[in-house]
C-alpha cells in the first residue's frame, strides 16, 4: 500500500542531514511553502544550499530560513528585491554564497536533472557576466552557453491537492517551480491544501505524477499577497 | 519639441502589436502597454510565471495571491488562458514563440545588444530573473525607453557600457522621441516628435541615423 | 480575432511544401492523425522527410503515404514491425533512407527543438551502435552521447479537443508526441474530435497552449485499434 | 533439472518486485510479471507511451484503441493513474525515477552489458524503440530470460556477441536455471534449480559464477 501522507510538518521533514541542497518552490508567494520552511528551521538542518527564484523576502519563509545561518549558498535568479534585506545583510557581510542564474536556465537546470540530461546547451545568457568562464558553442549559426543540471537532495513545494500515491495538482501561477523539482529531488516533499482519494483526480488532468513525490502533507495557510 | 508622455509611449509600441499576436510584457514602463491595446484586437499575453492568456489587474478585493504576473502583481485570467510550469514556460520564450517581447532597458546599442539587468556598480547584488530568456525569447524583442537618461545622455549606442543582457537581440526600440529600427545596415529612424529633425536626433543620440 | 479552426482537411493541409520536414504523432494507432495524413497525400508535395515514432503499418497511414513513394527519408525509433511492408519494401531497395533514434531521445530531441535547446548530452545509447561518430562526454561518473535538435516544417497531430486558439487535450495514451512535436514545427497542424467555445477548457488542464498550434481541423473518424 | 516454465520464470521476478515500486515492463516475457505480483503489495505499472498506473488488459469489448501500453496491447488505468506526454514519460525513465525495469535479452554479459534490440544480421531493418532508453531507464533493470538459446548456448556471456542495447545497465538476471546478480566483484547465482548445482551452472554458462 502507497500512502505519502504524513500526518505532521515536523514528520513531513524529518531527516533532512545537514549540506543538503534544497530546491524551494515559489515565485513571490505563490507557490511558496511557507510551512514547510518553517518546520525546516525547526528541524535544524544546516550548512544548506538553497535553489529558489528569489532569495527571500522580509522575515518569513526563505528570509527567516537564511536569518537562522543556517544557509551556506544561494542559487536563485533574483536575490535583490525591495525587501530582501535579510539576504541583502548577510551577502554585504559576505557570509553567504550566491550564484545568479537566468530563471529559464534555472529552470531548465531543475528540469534536465530531473530528466536525466547530463547538460544542454542554451542560448540565454551567452555573451554575458552570467556566462563568464562557460563553455560555448556555435551551433546552427547561434550561440549557445553549456549548463549543467542541478541536481537536489531535496525539494520543499506546494501544490493544491493530492492523493496518498502523491499525484498532485496545482493552482493557477502558483504552479510555477513545483513540477520541476519535484522531479529534481531525491527527497520531495509537497504541502497541500487538501488530499482526496485514490481515484479523484482526473489522470489527464495530474500535474506531477506520484512517482516524483516522496511525502505529502496537509497545511492549512492563507497565501500572503506578494504585493 | 514635445517628448511623448509614457502612455503616448506605450500606446505607440501597441498599435505596432499586430491582432493575434502572442506577446510578453516586461516589468515596468512596458506593462503600461497592456492598456493600450487596440480595440478589436485579439491580443495573448504570456507571463513567464506560467500563465498564457493573462488578463488585466482584478477589482479591489478580488485578487488572487496565487494568480499574479511577472511583477507579482495580481492579475486575471481572460477565455483560453492556460497554465504551465515554469520549464515549459521557458521552453515556450527561449523556443521563439511568442510573436513579440516588450521590454525596458539601460541601453540599447546599434547592434541591438541590451542592457537592462545590471548597473555595474561592484557593490550592486546581482540579479536578473528573466531578463536574459526574455531578451532572447521572442521572435520580435521591442524595447521601450526613454531616449535619454535623466541627466541627457542617449541610451541608443554605439557600445553598451552596462553589462549586457543579450546580444544583437533588439529588433526595434521606442522612445519618447523616435522609433528606431535596428537592422544589419544601421539604425532607421522614425515617428520622430514634432519639432525634431533627423540632424537633431543624430545629434543627441550620437550615432548615425537614417530615416526609415 | 485568433480562430485557428479552418473548415476542411484541404485547408488544414495547404501550403505544405516539398521537402519539408513532417512530424507525424502517434503511437501506434493511438493519436496517429489518419485524416490528416490521407489530406496531405491528396495535397500532393513530395520530397519528405518523416518523423514519427513508427514507420507505417498495414496499407493506410503513414504507410500509405510511403506508398506514394514521397517521402524521402524517414527518421523514428521502430520502423520494423510484423506489418511494416510497405516500409521495408522501399528501404530494401534503397528508395528511401532511414534515421534509427531511441524513442526516448527522438521525443528530447523533438521537446529541444521546441524549447531552443541547442543540443544536449543523453546517456541513451551510449556505447552503442546508434552513438557511433557522435560527441561523447564523461560528466559527473557517467557516459553521455550529444544530441540535437528536430526542428521541423510541419506538425500534424491528433488531439481530442480544441478551443479557436488552438488550445489542446488529448485523449489517454493518444496524447504521446502530440504536446511536443506541436512545439517544434513551424506549422503545427492539429485534427480533434470537438471544438469547444473558448473558456471551455479548464486552464490548469491544457495540454498544449495554442501558442503551439497553427491550424485546427474537425476529423470524425474511428481509431483503428493498433492490436 | 527442472527448469522454470514462464510463469514461474515470472512469478519469481514478481516476488522480488516490493510493494510500492514504480516499475516498468517490457514487451514479450517480461509482461508476464504483470500477472503475477504478489497479493497485497501496491505496484505502479509504468508504460512508456504516457502512463502511470496502467491496469491489466479489458474484458474484451471494453478495448479502447487509445488506451494501450508499448506492446500497443489495450490496457486499463488504476485508481491513481496520470498520462503524460512523450517527452516527459522518457524523462521520467532517463531521470531514474522508476524503480524497477524488466526486460528481455538476446545477451547479457557479465559487466552487466544489455544486448537486445539487433540481430546483428546485416540485411535486419534495425528498429530499437524504448529498449535503449530502458536500459538505463531504473534505478535497477532486472532481466528475465532463458539461461540458453533454443540450441543450447548460454545467454549470460563474459562479452555480448550480438549489439549493445546499453553497457553495464543489467543488475540482475532471472532464468529458468537460476537468478544472477551482477556485482563489481563477479556474478552470483542464486536459486538454482532443484538437481543442478553451481558447478553443473558454470559449465553451461562458461563464466565464473559465485554462490550469492
Amino acid at each position: 500500500m502507497i500512502d505519502k501522507i504524513v500526518p505532521t510538518l515536523e514528520a513531513a521533514v524529518a531527516g533532512i542531514p545537514d549540506g543538503a541542497t534544497v530546491l524551494v518552490g515559489g515565485f513571490g508567494t505563490a507557490g511558496m511553502p511557507f510551512a514547510l520552511i518553517d518546520a525546516l528551521i525547526a528541524q535544524g538542518a544546516g550548512d544548506l544550499t538553497i535553489v529558489s527564484n528569489n532569495a527571500g523576502n522580509a522575515d518569513t519563509g526563505l528570509a527567516a530560513l537564511l536569518a537562522t545561518g543556517r544557509v551556506r549558498k544561494v542559487i536563485c535568479s533574483f536575490p535583490r528585491q525591495h525587501d530582501s534585506w535579510v539576504f541583502d545583510g548577510l551577502y554585504r557581510s559576505g557570509e553567504i554564497e550566491l550564484e545568479v542564474v537566468p530563471q529559464g536556465n534555472l529552470a531548465e537546470r531543475i528540469r534536465a536533472a530531473g530528466a536525466g540530461i547530463g547538460a544542454f546547451f542554451t542560448p540565454t545568457g551567452y555573451g554575458t557576466l552570467l556566462a563568464e568562464g562557460k563553455e560555448t558553442r556555435r551551433i546552427d549559426g547561434r550561440d549557445y552557453v553549456l549548463e549543467y543540471p542541478i541536481h537536489a537532495d531535496v525539494a520543499l513545494i506546494k501544490a493544491k491537492t493530492a492523493d496518498r500515491h502523491g499525484n498532485l495538482v496545482y493552482n493557477k501561477t502558483a504552479r510555477n517551480f513545483g513540477p520541476i523539482m519535484a522531479s529534481a529531488a531525491k527527497l520531495s516533499i509537497a504541502q497541500v491544501s487538501e488530499v482526496v482519494p485514490l481515484g479523484a483526480l482526473d489522470p489527464e488532468s495530474v500535474v506531477t505524477p506520484g512517482i516524483f513525490v516522496s511525502r505529502v502533507v496537509v497545511a492549512h495557510e492563507e497565501t500572503p499577497p506578494s504585493w | 519639441m514635445n517628448k511623448l508622455d509614457r502612455n503616448a509611449m506605450a500606446a505607440r509600441v501597441a498599435r505596432d502589436i499586430p491582432d493575434g499576436a502572442y506577446v510578453n510584457l516586461g516589468i515596468g514602463l512596458p506593462t503600461l502597454v497592456a492598456d493600450h491595446l487596440p480595440e478589436g484586437r485579439e491580443i495573448v499575453l504570456h507571463t513567464e510565471n506560467g500563465l498564457l492568456g493573462m488578463g488585466p489587474r482584478p477589482a479591489a478585493g478580488q485578487e488572487d495571491p496565487e494568480l499574479i504576473n511577472a511583477g507579482k502583481q495580481p492579475v486575471t485570467t481572460l477565455p483560453g488562458a492556460a497554465f504551465f510550469h515554469h520549464a515549459d514556460s521557458f521552453a515556450m520564450m527561449r523556443g521563439g514563440h511568442l510573436d513579440i517581447c516588450v521590454l525596458g532597458a539601460f541601453e540599447v546599442s546599434i547592434a541591438g545588444d541590451l542592457a537592462n539587468w545590471h548597473t555595474g556598480k561592484p557593490d550592486a547584488i546581482p540579479a536578473v530573473g528573466g531578463a536574459m530568456d526574455l531578451a532572447i525569447g521572442a521572435k520580435r524583442v521591442f524595447v521601450l525607453m526613454e531616449a535619454l537618461t535623466k541627466d541627457g545622455r542617449p541610451k541608443l549606442v554605439r557600445e553598451c557600457a552596462y553589462p549586457l543582457t543579450g546580444k544583437a537581440c533588439v529588433s526595434r526600440v521606442y522612445t519618447d522621441l523616435a522609433t528606431f529600427e535596428i537592422t544589419p545596415d544601421g539604425v532607421l529612424a522614425r515617428d520622430l516628435v514634432e519639432g525634431l529633425t533627423l540632424g537633431d536626433l543624430e545629434g543627441m543620440m550620437g550615432v548615425e541615423l537614417r530615416a526609415g
